[in-house]
């Protein structure tokens, strides 16, 4: 399994495309920065390809105000579970 | 586990020395090892000796500074990078006849030779871009 | 609330960044607040992403970054009331006129080069 | 030439940015090169804009910038020869591989994932 | 008349569509830097809306190779043709 | 007419120093007047007096210098924005207690307010973002 991190938002930043493409069947997705918008109700059909494998920053949606926006199909970590995702995969690799 | 970073965005214009800074201190805090921070891109400026940032603000590069007296994390800045930037120490600075440095101790500038090492040697490499 | 067009003035912000990410959303805030410091008459839109800027429940960072939060509190002091956000990238988002944590008027789409037209410069972030 | 997967290594670099406008490609080359120099073994994959810096013709810049195409010469030099580019991308662009300065093999998207996991270390530019 | 001017390519960022949301009747669009990768025949579609009122600066096509796949409905012009467009126009609003 | 320009992109990073440079040389061709380039966000960083760029590129820093020396150009660099990217003049550095400077003449640290005159006094102001 293989971590792939995005900090580009989906409503602004076709990065996301990119990314969705480069994984694999198992690989894990976590939205951190001004990527957790692609974490919202409203946005997160652009990740629906890897539906159960979709991660989020909570520091970073609380920060922006969105932790009540997050969807429920999302999986909030905290920096905590950022490290144990690293942990748990071989490799990460950074889309923006 | 041991880890390196590689942190490409400049100190407050965006996010990612911030998050780096924090995914470190997490890390750290979990048992495992934080060998180097590589500064690549725009990742360089963090290496800025004269920042002065506001005082409501955190300090970045403080933090920095902090990381290696408290963990001997090493702070390796991308020569070639750094130079065409305006980051010289006091060596570099000597040698392209300018007066004065901009990057000092904590921070070093090396060849990106070290960042091929540093993925060789640890066991995740995360990268945090602008 | 809907605007009331055509709105005019010295100096348009078009503030399209989210919060946290960069420093452009900060440091256009900065730019309107000059403005009005020297007297000039300056409107803000929210555009895109920028809309984010004005939703409720923001907070510092995790290190203690600030954030523009705050310094949207200080636009009222600045007598910068000429505030407007994108209808669409509100709605693209989910958010409606309450999740907002300032009065601003909603504009749509054909509204906006009105708005531009409107303004003697116009600086986007 | 389409590739012949699985492709493994110790490097795969990513180059997703367009020549000329910001330094990314030609720091991600930099990286690759140092990376082969030091003995790796090191696979590029150009994704989306990234192809573009395989466009047959790219010139200097107008104040003499440098760009990438010259770079990408002294790839077989330092025996970088495992070069794929994303097929869907370049059709995007309208381009055939007769528009490429350098042999590359295409990929189909569906083969990208394949490539990363056959590599210990993967950076994207 | 208002210029417009565009940095990013429509193939990978999103900010020509607040770009022609913001543009008049009579507004111009400049394409320059990696922007200028929306001139080229097969992605000029994402302007249609515009048609007659694109440009696209002839020395960042030139230097990344594309003025060859520079569609026949753009109106290529050099940094002085540039200048003239800032002089025709009342002001200049930038995207990217 | 008389112009300003606006740069926001930090030296090689972006085009947008390259791109402001053009078209400032041919604005001035035509007989227009530059009457100053205001550098904002990371455009600061083009300020940085200890650049040193491989020979093979474009000298951006004295590029900037040859057009307040031939043009009468004022090059002016937000002060806020500066000092929390480590650019600080002689005056800066000695208020904040620091030993060095990265800024000088011909750059200026300016207030913001700068730029709010430069689009009064101009005809036209052009932005050249990253």
């Amino acid at each position: 399994m293989i971590l792939h991190i995005l900090n580009r938002p989906p409503s602004s930043s076709l990065a996301y495309r990119d990314a969705l493409v480069a994984m694999g069947s198992e690989d894990r997705l976590l939205l951190i920065e001004d990527g957790v918008l692609g974490a919202m109700t409203a946005q997160v059909r652009h990740f629906q390809a890897i539906d159960g494998r979709l991660f989020a920053l909570r520091e970073d949606l609380n920060a922006r105000g969105l932790l009540g926006q997050c969807d429920a199909s999302v999986q909030v970590v905290d920096v905590d579970g950022f490290v144990t995702l690293t942990e748990e995969a071989d490799k990460t690799v950074s889309w923006f | 586990m041991r880890y390196g970073l590689l942190v490409e965005g400049a100190p407050y214009s965006s996010q990612a020395s911030h998050s780096a800074l924090r995914f470190a201190a997490a890390l750290i805090a979990k048992g495992h090892r934080l060998e180097s921070v590589f500064f690549y891109h725009d990742g360089v400026y963090n290496a800025a000796r004269l920042v002065a940032p506001p005082q409501d603000e955190p300090h970045l590069y403080d933090a920095w500074c902090s990381l290696n007296a408290e963990h001997g994390t090493r702070l390796q800045v991308c020569i070639a990078a750094a130079l065409r930037r305006g980051l010289l120490d006091a060596r570099e600075a000597d040698r392209h006849g300018k007066a004065g440095h901009s990057v000092e101790s904590p921070f070093e500038l090396t060849g990106l030779g070290q960042l091929i090492d540093l993925g060789r040697a640890v066991d995740r490499l995360v990268t945090f871009a602008p | 609330m809907r605007s009331h067009l055509p709105v005019t003035g010295d100096l348009l912000v078009i503030l399209r960044q989210v919060p946290h990410g960069s420093s452009w959303l900060r440091e256009g805030l900065d730019a309107a607040l000059v403005a009005a410091a020297f007297g000039q008459s300056v409107t803000l839109l929210f555009q895109s992403d920028g809309v984010l800027a004005l939703a409720r429940g923001q907070q510092s960072g995790p290190l203690g970054q600030k954030g523009t939060a705050a310094t949207l509190d200080m636009l009222e002091m600045y007598d910068i009331e000429s505030l407007h956000f994108d209808l669409e990238a509100l709605e693209r988002f989910g958010l409606t006129q309450q999740d907002l944590l300032l009065p601003a008027a909603g504009v749509d789409a054909s509204s906006i080069p009105q708005l531009i037209a409107g303004h003697r410069l116009v600086l986007t972030f």
